[in-house]
């Protein structure tokens, strides 16, 4: 959950609020936030599944580096949402595996 | 959850008052009866000296190299418990213990960074420097300066053979 | 695109070789991959150590704002969500932004790239909500969301120790730190200020075991004799919803490898470290390495060695008057000697001092 | 006198794909086998390359070899089907095609000719596809620079440091030994005659040795000219599979700029890195950025959609080619007990059964299969091949179609 009061940060910064649809529900987020940081917010804690064994992953680098925390994003995968900012109505999906790309040029 | 107290009684990291009086000295009971007296509780050589010049009476110690362990230096007790030094410490190491506040009390200043701040004559417990609540007493004071940057001096008042040990304290109503 | 300096990774490092270097007439350009300048600056909160000349007293992310209104002072080009994804050999690099991709040639570069944090495999260990410390420091201080409400921190190193004070700090219950060492790892003054307030360091344990779902929901911990095997019967269930693991870190040098900069393999300093003489000059003509990239330790030193490439970068590109920058090399040499002294430092120095032997000797 | 540290049946030099096949297919046949390489197992062109299997690699280069080349791939293929029903890792041979396009018309008519000569020499398999066929076997292609292409279903790829690993593991169940980190000094030669190997610390003593360095051959055995070549490669972050999947593209003539998509799902990019000035050193394995800018833009017109996909790492791999193309196998003329398999521009199409073959004239003295056109000493004696300088794309695109 967000801290909305900390004793050596003070309060939340005012900033707009944003809507993004993450597997299909409306969650609230702040402009210029992470995406990791409100869908954490938001109690999900699990933002992709692994190909081979399904296995659940999160959060592990929060600065971009680890790819654990990589999700769909406006149909692209592999978006590492702990370094990417939230924009309003992005739509984001918990990722299985190499995840679908939606419409790529490439796209089969 | 009953697993804490088999924790806490494994903990390490605890620092004693021997070590303290071993690296850092600590006040004689003379010293303490002239008024309020810094007690640094940093026992290592670790390279740091902002308590050495925030005190604009130069009572605390470390010179070069700035690892040497910081010791106050006021036999006469100079220290107006201006609580400066609490402040700007790094380790949040420094306390301001006041045996004179009154007969059976005293007074200890700490520096104090969660929330809610507490208030004054709020009821407390002291903690030692184990984690263990070892006496009752009350909030006397709060300080909270702009130039503490954040830091807030909680002064607690609690029953004075507790002074050398108190460092911490936990509302009641917790 | 062309310029005299430029300089990888705006963390402390980066920030003050930019400065030093730009205050003194360098055309510099400083590049870094996030949105904001400042690296680990600002998720540190808490207060720095070390003297006046190290901003020592002042916090973390107050240090970084000053150095912010210094790059606008002194006139350095900042690049921001720019990737550096190539160094190549005749000091060009591979910048991308967005889908535009170019190159840039630089006269001299600085490698400040920083470090990244080690992980620790135990099974479970892949499950959501087990982190690194230093992640849940950016989650609570930076982007301001508490990952987890019952958090258990392996290791007792610094950044174990102050993790779980700003954890505590943010309202979640720190239920233990674990340490694989017989003692405690990090500074006294860390440690004793979380267990007065109530979070036990428990020495000679691990965590062997951690169990969960869509997020972590138990750790076992257990005791461990001195060559690390659990000993039977001594496991302890814990309750928890963040796992942070604060098991020291190693220098993010990707970039030197590419360049095919020549390494030094020193645990004390966290691994491969690319050699480096004492002004922080690589073993490649015209390209420095500064902070925690050339050796792990912590912010303080990493402010010191940037001043130090910065500097040193600037006389060589003939910008900088050599007597006076060699004043400004010999006070950041001050500076970080003073950092590196102590039960805490002499090993460091030490290593400091085998990676410029192995400098010249290479 | 330098120490003799062991003795060996055979000492095969190069822990590549061609290399640990040689030792596996000997130490099959009971021999003592001791493979040295300089680095680590598929550290050389093996480790660096995309993996292709490729039947019938190139244009016009050795067309008219059509049918001698399909007998050697065709019995690769075959031996590495074996090798999956028995082998402890999957090394992830898929046969998912291969599609080698035109990007203009000129290039096009090209492939129409070398299809007729092709069938004429009995390649039943390979198909020519206009643009619309072309597009429906690899949808994500740039209609406007397709022209047509060259299918042959049956090419594929694999992971070809698991192919090394594969064939070194089972070489070793075998008794063989393998010494990495191990660079070859000398082959020793006493009057025309194999004595062994001469290493840091001393000689390993053989009667036979195996020189499979591909592009490093030359180094060790002057005579065969082996000729390294630059190959930048790249690889991107991993994409679900793409329907159908026919991999790997070869165009613009011989110079191949090449994807293919692994079983992980990333996908291998590939091009060429020519030598740079001033040294023109072709084994210079540092990357230079306008040459990864030229290979990515060129893949990324011929397959638009991987623009959208981010590069995750680029290296540079060191091929083997000789002069007239074809690779080189057989026993050095005039140097008893030294045998050649190197030179291969598609080696992983050819490592099985060269292997196989280095294996079987050491055991038996004869091949099962015809290996008179790849005589390794067939240049000794001519005038050496001065490769075209400064080494330019269309410059070495003639001088490989039309021979040296």
């Amino acid at each position: 959950m967000r801290i909305k009061e900390h004793p050596i940060l003070g309060p939340l910064p005012v900033a707009k609020e944003v809507i993004i649809i993450v597997d299909g529900k409306k969650i609230k987020a702040y402009e210029g936030e992470m995406i990791s940081t409100a869908i954490v917010a938001s109690g999900i804690k699990t933002f992709r599944y692994t190909s081979k064994k399904k296995e659940p992953r999160g959060i592990f680098c929060a600065i971009g580096r680890c790819t654990d925390c990589v999700m769909e994003v406006n149909g692209r995968p592999n978006v590492r949402t702990c370094v990417t900012p939230v924009e309003d109505n992005m739509v984001i999906n918990t990722q299985e595996g190499l995840g679908i790309w939606e419409n790529w040029r490439g796209g089969g | 959850m009953e697993y804490r107290r088999s924790l806490l009684e494994k903990t390490n990291g605890i620092i004693t008052l021997e070590k303290i009086e071993k690296y850092n000295g600590y006040p004689s009971e003379e010293r303490f009866s002239k008024g309020p007296v810094p007690i640094i509780e940093c026992i290592e050589e670790i390279p740091c000296n902002p308590c050495e010049t925030v005190c604009d009476r130069h009572l605390i110690k470390v010179g070069k190299p700035i690892t040497n362990y910081p010791r106050l230096i006021d036999p006469d007790g100079k220290c107006t418990g201006c609580t400066k030094c609490i402040t700007i410490c790094p380790g949040l190491a420094i306390f301001i213990v006041d045996k004179t506040y009154s007969e059976n009390e005293a007074s200890i200043a700490l520096p104090y960074e969660e929330l809610p701040i507490p208030v004054q004559g709020e009821k407390i417990v002291g903690i030692d420097r184990a984690g263990n609540s070892v006496c009752k007493g009350f909030v006397q004071k709060v300080l909270s300066r702009k130039n503490f940057d954040r830091t807030h001096v909680v002064t607690i008042v609690i029953p004075k053979e507790f002074a050398d040990d108190v460092r911490y304290f936990k509302r009641i109503d917790e | 695109m062309k310029t005299e300096l430029a300089i990888i990774g705006a963390g402390p490092a980066g920030l003050c070789a930019a400065i030093e270097a730009a205050k003194n007439g360098v055309d510099v350009t400083l590049i870094d991959e996030n949105r904001t300048a400042g690296g680990q600056l600002f998720k540190q909160i808490h207060r720095f150590f070390g003297s006046e000349e190290h901003l020592a007293g002042i916090r973390g992310f107050e240090i970084g704002n000053m150095m912010l209104e210094d790059t606008q002072k002194y006139g350095v080009k900042v690049l921001l969500n720019t990737v550096v994804w190539g160094m190549f050999p005749d000091l060009k690099l591979g910048l991308s932004n967005g889908n535009m991709v170019s190159v840039i040639e630089a006269r001299r570069i600085i490698v400040s790239t920083g470090a990244l944090e080690n992980s620790l495999s135990f099974p479970g260990w892949t499950l959501p909500n087990i982190m690194g410390a230093g992640a849940a420091q950016t989650m609570v201080n930076v982007n301001r969301v508490l990952p987890g409400n019952k958090v258990l921190i392996i290791g007792s190193g610094n950044v174990g120790l102050i993790v779980a004070y700003q954890l505590l700090q943010a309202g979640a219950e720190v239920i233990a730190v674990v340490e694989a060492l017989p003692e405690v790892r990090g500074y006294q003054v860390h440690a004793s200020k979380i267990v007065r307030m109530g979070i036990p360091i428990i020495t000679s344990h691990t965590i062997t075991r951690a169990e969960g779902d869509s997020c972590v929901r138990k750790a076992e911990i257990a005791r461990i004799d001195d060559t690390f095997k659990v000993l039977k019967g001594s496991e302890m269930i814990l309750d928890v919803d963040l796992i942070c693991i604060a098991v020291g870190l190693r220098p993010l040098a990707e970039l030197c490898w590419m360049a095919g900069m020549k390494f030094d393999y020193l645990p004390q300093l966290g691994g491969f470290v690319p050699l480096h003489n004492e002004n922080m000059q690589s073993s490649i003509e015209g390209i420095y390495v500064a902070g925690d990239v050339a050796g792990i330790e912590e912010a303080s030193s990493a402010m010191e060695e940037g001043k130090l490439a910065g500097i040193a970068a600037g006389i060589s590109l003939g910008k900088i008057v050599k007597k006076q920058g060699i004043e400004i090399i010999n006070k950041a040499k001050e500076g970080l000697r003073a950092l590196r002294l102590g039960p805490y430092g002499d090993y460091r120095q030490e290593s400091k001092e085998k990676i410029v032997h192995h400098y010249y000797a290479a | 006198m330098a120490t003799v540290l062991k003795k060996a049946d055979v000492v095969v030099i190069g822990g590549g794909a061609v290399g640990t096949a040689a030792a596996y297919h000997l130490a099959l046949r009971g021999k003592k086998v001791v493979l040295c390489e300089m680095r680590n197992i598929a550290a050389g062109a093996t480790g660096r390359c995309g993996g292709m299997v490729v039947h019938c690699y190139g244009r016009f280069l050795n067309i008219d070899k059509t049918d001698y080349r399909l007998k050697f791939t065709r019995a690769n293929t075959k031996i590495m089907k074996e090798y999956q029903k028995n082998f402890e890792i999957d090394f992830e041979f898929r046969q998912v095609g291969c599609l080698d396009i035109a990007i203009d018309e000129s290039e096009f008519n090209d492939l129409k000719r070398l299809i007729e000569i092709q069938r004429s020499l009995g390649d039943d398999e390979i198909e020519l596809l206009d643009r619309k066929e072309t597009l429906e076997v690899m949808p994500n292609l740039n209609p406007e620079v397709i022209f047509g292409s060259r299918l042959r279903k049956s090419d594929g790829n694999l992971n070809p440091f698991l192919l090394a690993r594969a064939q070194a593991l089972e070489a070793q169940k075998l008794g063989a030994e393998i010494v990495t980190h191990t660079k070859i000094e000398e082959i020793v030669i006493k009057n025309n005659e194999v004595q062994g190997v001469k290493i840091s610390d001393g000689i390993i003593e053989s009667p036979y040795v195996v020189n499979a360095t591909n592009g490093w051959a030359s180094l060790l055995t002057e005579d065969i000219e082996v000729i390294p070549v630059r190959e930048l490669a790249m690889v991107t972050e991993r994409l679900p599979e793409l329907p159908p999947q026919p991999f790997e593209m070869l165009c613009n003539g011989d110079f191949a700029y090449g994807a293919t998509q692994t079983v992980s799902g990333n996908y291998n990019l590939g091009g060429p890195g020519p030598a740079r000035p001033p040294d023109y050193n072709y084994f210079d394995e540092t990357i230079y950025a306008d040459e990864v800018l030229r290979v990515m833009s060129y893949i990324f017109t011929i397959f638009p959609g991987l623009s959208e996909v981010s590069i995750v790492r680029s290296w540079v791999g060191t091929m083997g080619f000789t002069p007239d193309g074809m690779p080189s196998i057989g026993p050095m003329p005039g140097i008893k007990g030294l045998f050649i398999v190197a030179g291969f521009p598609a080696g992983m199409s050819w490592a099985a059964i060269s292997g196989k073959i280095a294996s079987e004239y050491i055991c038996d003295g004869k091949t099962s299969l015809p290996i008179n056109r790849m005589n390794p000493g067939r240049f000794t004696g001519k005038p050496k091949v001065q490769w075209p300088q400064p080494y330019d794309l269309t410059v070495c695109h003639d001088f490989l179609t039309k021979g040296a």
